[in-house]
């Protein structure tokens, strides 16, 4: 139980804060978040600015052309350029966190080649093609359809929740290459490919959530024909694949998130002594239980590193605790920013209530808040299989 | 006693339900959401000073509703009302929130109620009436009113709405069918008024004329006598009524979907962790019925304090259990479930929080001895 | 939504508590509770002079020995003598409230003869055999076993969750006469039967709750011979025989209940204005919450019992929908009463800590919330039959 | 950083488990806790006064423990103890937890890191020390105590158990297993005290002589910092730390009961109901064991008190779900459950209540500009 960081550790610490004391300044004003190509090209950019400093590919091994860091720089990374008020991973979020590890796991060294080095580069936008409208939690019952056609496979269907369709160059895309049937498990027959996003037949559609934005998109595939190499991994073996990244997350997932949370409820007190409305206990004792929730969701964050850091990056028992904990918590943080912010709560204006919309999709995305129950329960308790 | 529904109730609901059917079907309903959209280029984070006022009022079907008796169901016949109780209008309103009705329902219902040269043609649903109070709650649908109903502590008085706007702005309301204008901190002493006289409503001796200046009180004082306190509890009650049409409705809407949503090869309500959120949910809104109608019958400051708590309560959790048992879907535009969310949070906003609440109620069980059965 | 009540009801309110204030200070004391043979002669007792004073089966049809009262008239009866602080219905509860009324809907003349005039004076003490350590929540899976022999049934097995076993003269008892097999539906192939307490075979083993009293007991059944004129309808007819009493509650099953909250919570409110606490706005906000949960939970009580009037007594949606809320707020309340105590609520002889204990069984007893979730989603809201 | 234990940790922890289940395996729990009931004639609401007094403490059991080093672990090995820190006194402590060993383990504890002649022999195990403070919350195994370690607000007292006795009176304890004493409302203030001198614990120095009457405040003086309130704070850790070592044994009993009680023709933990109160009893003490953990390492008062906060809840909600997963079993006195329960209860109301721990993380909020991460 050590919570201190090593010599390394606080060096590289203070380089990398001193690098971003240096860098953010010169950054460009945030385009509008409806503003795509300006999103992309600042998103882009500040990868590039990452990779020249060698911050790009922290976590990814070494001969992917990453930087082979430890799970607990990554967490110093991660926690630092919150602080700092750093640009998000933005539009290299599935590049960098998903697609690239899968291909740098999986792919040949050709597909390594060819699509690593411009991700960490920000020179290549990816994008995810995983979820459908029939097959949310049940992903594995997708039905995005790939047919063998000489070197090439045809693809009909259509994906949805996809973040940045608009302006990516790639999708990492799961189809269907077997059918169906009783017999064998549906994660069997699932294929992963990289969709190039301009080929003929693609077509993407903004999707607005209730934020009332368009952060997502719908993406229908009319006869997409993608080539054979495009295909990471076996065909039919696509779920396989895709679920190695798992282990490159190490625990690492929603650093920046918790050191957020931590962020707003200081600014929720703040504001709370400010309007008058810290002398309402109820209030005010409420924000100090979220205080400690707060203070578990970080601890237990640095529990599932150090137990990464342990393991080799194989996922432990934390992560589904967390993100169940997780989810919850920064619900109640924004329904406590909206009693700190009382009539204003009702203003869409307001940054806490734009975050409080947001922040109701937690206990649905990456798994509804059931679907991590089963798996807590079933995968962890060791409980009979639900039904 | 019998605490269940008279058949004429049960008409009135029925009848409710099928006016709303016919005149603000779910597609006037989008329409009124999704132009606001347009609008707002598809993302109300854009900064354009307007949205605020999205969601403008559709006149006409004010008319019609009016013409149908929606807001002069207490007015007397005498006075060409419908001549009905609370009760009756409790179960209306509980229909307009279940349709997620927009517009300033519950101000208008009250301004009917009282006479007085501004307020005329509330009733009939030519004059639209919105509502402020002294609790900071922003005024929705100012833009579209023509008169304000404010409820000071001791006095109530009627005020035309273009004053108020003067010294108002529009926030970005986060219900796209209600707008919202907060109000200058100093905005709450109208300098030219229109003041009842303190006396029951639509009695015939009618609110003081607009040429008097003066503050003039409740004739019972201040506290929780008097024609403001009076109208602030049923202002609570008739918003309570809202919230329970839309904490039914979402029990439906959830139940609907986890029957036909299937997953893992089976609908999704077959799953328990979905039948159990379902369930709470029915308990949630029941609940609140209960106390919602009794506040009908007694009128009781703490049955309305009760209603008012429940049902915020049951609006606002059964929305977001809505919006869990939809998953995905539940979190698009397109659904409805956020729209109850929305309506939800303004209305636990409106006439009594659920602080105020809990301390009234709290207070109700040290004043008396015994506890009213 | 007619909450007054008629001259009638009002006119048998005042009688009735003219009666209570007349009668009640005449009551002996209380025996302990662990004094069996004393709370029987009390129970009794109390029972006698509710006969003779004409209110003995109230809620009985007139045809059966009772009054053939109105569920308002149950209501106002149960709502008086709880405020009035008469005793419970103690010993006479099952016979009262589930064999009796039994005998009454399915029983020959000659059982209804024989059983129902000693339940309604006060003569003999019934106890319910239901419930059984591996049949709970699934009843009927019970495996108590009865062989017909000649005119006699004989049985073997054991009840668990017995109130009053220890006193009473007959058993209200489900065995099964036909095995559990996969083609019929395990309710078919249970009967009803009254065994006498006195049998040979018979023993009852106190059992221990966690609140340190022995309320309960378990019977243990040793080739126990009944004839088979006790049984009531027919064999393997029991489970239906026994749903029947379910319509002659009429929503009136927790009014004492219900009264008694609304008291606890008034008492918590003096008693946290005489310590300091109401000033703790937490605490103080919570008792004013709890305030709207009592309300509704009686108003809840008016409309079940309003809607039994009117349907006659078929259970509608109230009744489960009722039992969730109740269950919660009565844990709640006692919960809330701890904060009022402060370190008194760590005193076993404190009355509002005893009634915590008892509490903790209101989430289990006659149906556990689970199975009361699956009930209101599946027959209330019409949801697929849950797996 | 390396926030896992390390192989010593590990093995300590496995040690004291081992050490547990030998000298105090569930069969000698529940004669402590059966013998309390034979006395009361199976009806602890009989009004026999000297329940309170039941659970007495077993000395050779204490005087095993002390030999095998639990209170001296905290002690320098140069005074003969283990040498160890604050963490390893934590994970001891949450194994007690876990298996429920009775005993006023927290003071004793504390008191071995005194010096002074009234405490001498407790990491030993030779004299039993129990202990109290301003809050009113009653003192556990007073008549089994030698000694009290009185924490006063500037102050630390160690006194003679029999004074404090006497002007203190048995309760009827809800744990079995933990006798209580409520005091007299007067008796905060002992007329006579063995009290420290604020220094540090086992640095040679020693708490003043018994003989010396008068108060003397911690040197660093009131509030956050001063010997007296260090040691409040290292009580409500290590009472934090027994929290969640029942947490984790409730979620392992109720885990167990699943998988093994059949209804409905299979398991209930095969029902999505009661796998997901499983789920949520894991979360819960998982979360608390990673503020009880870095609260262990950091000491940081703001970080103890969201050990103690959740962990009390964590120790309670899962003894509660626990129950409700047991149904009508975990209702019998048989079963372990509702041990589990009222020791958490016991627990929750030591050193520091859930609202003190509100308001202290909500202080801490405000007093710093940056959040320590």
């Amino acid at each position: 139980m050590d919570l201190t960081y090593t010599e390394d550790e606080e060096d590289f610490r203070h380089r990398l804060r001193a690098w971003l004391a240096e860098i953010l300044p010169k950054l460009p004003d945030r385009p509008h978040p409806a503003d795509w190509p300006g999103r992309r090209a600042y998103d882009c950019g500040w990868q590039r600015m990452l990779h020249d400093a060698g911050y790009a590919g922290l976590h990814w091994p070494e001969d992917a052309g990453g930087r082979g860091a430890t799970p607990t720089q990554h967490l110093i990374f991660l926690e630092e350029t919150e602080r700092a008020g750093a640009p998000y991973v933005g539009a290299g979020f599935v590049g960098l966190l998903h697609a690239g590890p899968t291909i740098a796991a999986e792919g040949t060294p050709e597909q390594r080649a060819r699509w690593l080095p411009p991700i960490l580069r920000g020179d290549e936008v990816w994008c995810q093609g995983f979820s459908e409208p029939d097959a949310g939690s049940d992903l594995a019952s997708l039905r995005t359809r790939a047919v063998r056609d000489g070197d090439e496979y045809v693809i009909s269907g259509s994906k949805i929740w996809t973040s940045h369709a608009e302006i990516a160059d790639w999708c990492e895309l799961l189809v269907r290459t077997a059918p169906i049937n009783a017999d064998t498990p549906k994660h069997r027959g699932i294929t992963w490919l990289a969709m190039p996003m301009d080929a003929p037949g693609v077509t993407v559609r903004p999707l607005r959530t209730l934020a009332g934005t368009a952060e997502f998109a719908e993406v229908f595939l009319d006869e997409v024909r993608v080539p054979v190499g495009h295909r990471v991994g076996e065909e039919n073996d696509g779920w396989r694949v895709t679920m190695v990244t798992l282990s490159f997350e190490r625990g690492t997932a929603f650093v920046g998130e918790v050191v957020a949370c931590r962020r707003v409820l200081a600014a929720l007190a703040r504001t709370a002594q400010a309007n008058g409305r810290w002398d309402d206990a109820v209030l005010r004792r409420r924000l100090g239980r979220l205080a400690a929730e707060c203070a578990a969701l970080w601890r237990l964050t640095q529990w599932n590193v150090s137990e990464a850091q342990r393991t080799g990056g194989v996922p432990g028992v934390g992560g589904s605790v967390f993100k169940l904990r997780f989810s919850q918590v920064r619900q109640e943080l924004y329904d406590a920013a909206a009693e700190v912010l009382g009539p204003d709560a009702l203003d869409a204006g307001q940054e806490w209530v734009a975050d409080r919309l947001s922040s109701l999709s937690y206990t649905i995305a990456a798994g509804t808040s059931q679907i991590q129950r089963n798996i807590v329960a079933e995968r962890i308790l060791g409980l009979p299989k639900g039904r | 006693m019998d605490f269940q529904l008279t058949d004429d109730q049960r008409a009135l609901r029925t009848g409710m339900r099928e006016l709303l059917e016919r005149r603000f079907p779910r597609t006037r309903l989008r329409a009124v959401v999704d132009g606001d959209a347009a609008r707002g280029d598809g993302d109300t984070a854009r900064g354009d000073g307007d949205t605020g006022r999205g969601g403008g009022l559709d006149r006409a079907l004010w008319r019609e509703l009016g013409a149908a008796g929606l807001f002069a169901l207490r007015v007397p016949e005498s006075a060409g009302g419908v001549g009905l109780g609370l009760p009756e209008v409790v179960l209306a309103f509980e229909e307009a929130g279940r349709a997620l009705l927009p517009g300033p329902l519950v101000a208008t219902e009250l301004a009917a109620g009282l006479s007085g040269s501004l307020a005329a043609g509330a009733a009939q649903g030519e004059t639209v009436v919105t509502a402020l109070d002294e609790s900071g709650a922003p005024v929705e649908h100012l833009a579209s009113a023509d008169v304000v109903l404010a409820l000071l502590p001791t006095a109530v008085e009627v005020i035309p709405a273009e004053e108020v706007a003067r010294s108002a702005e529009p926030m970005r309301s986060v219900d796209p069918a209600t707008p919202l204008h907060r109000l200058a901190p100093s905005r709450t002493r109208p300098d030219q008024t229109d003041q009842t006289d303190g006396t029951g409503p639509a009695d015939g001796t009618g609110p003081a004329d607009r040429t008097d200046q003066a503050d003039r009180t409740d004739q019972a004082g201040p506290g929780r006598s008097g024609l403001a306190a009076r109208l602030r509890r049923e202002a609570a009650l008739l918003t309570a009524a809202q919230q329970l049409g839309s904490a039914s409705r979402t029990v439906e809407l959830a139940v609907d979907h986890a029957k036909h949503r299937t997953q893992f090869g089976r609908p999704i309500g077959a799953f328990q962790a979905v039948q159990h959120l379902c369930a709470q949910m029915l308990v949630r809104a029941e609940s609140a019925r209960s106390v919602v109608y009794a506040a009908a019958v007694t009128e009781d400051p703490g049955d309305i304090a009760a209603a008012k708590l429940l049902a915020d309560e049951a609006a606002v959790h059964n929305a977001r259990d809505c919006l869990q048992v939809h998953g995905g879907m539940g979190f698009t535009w397109e659904a409805d479930v956020h729209l109850h969310l929305k309506r939800a949070w303004v209305r636990a906003g409106q006439w009594q929080s659920g602080a105020a609440a809990e301390e009234e109620l709290a207070a109700g069980l040290v004043s008396t001895v015994e506890t009213c059965l």
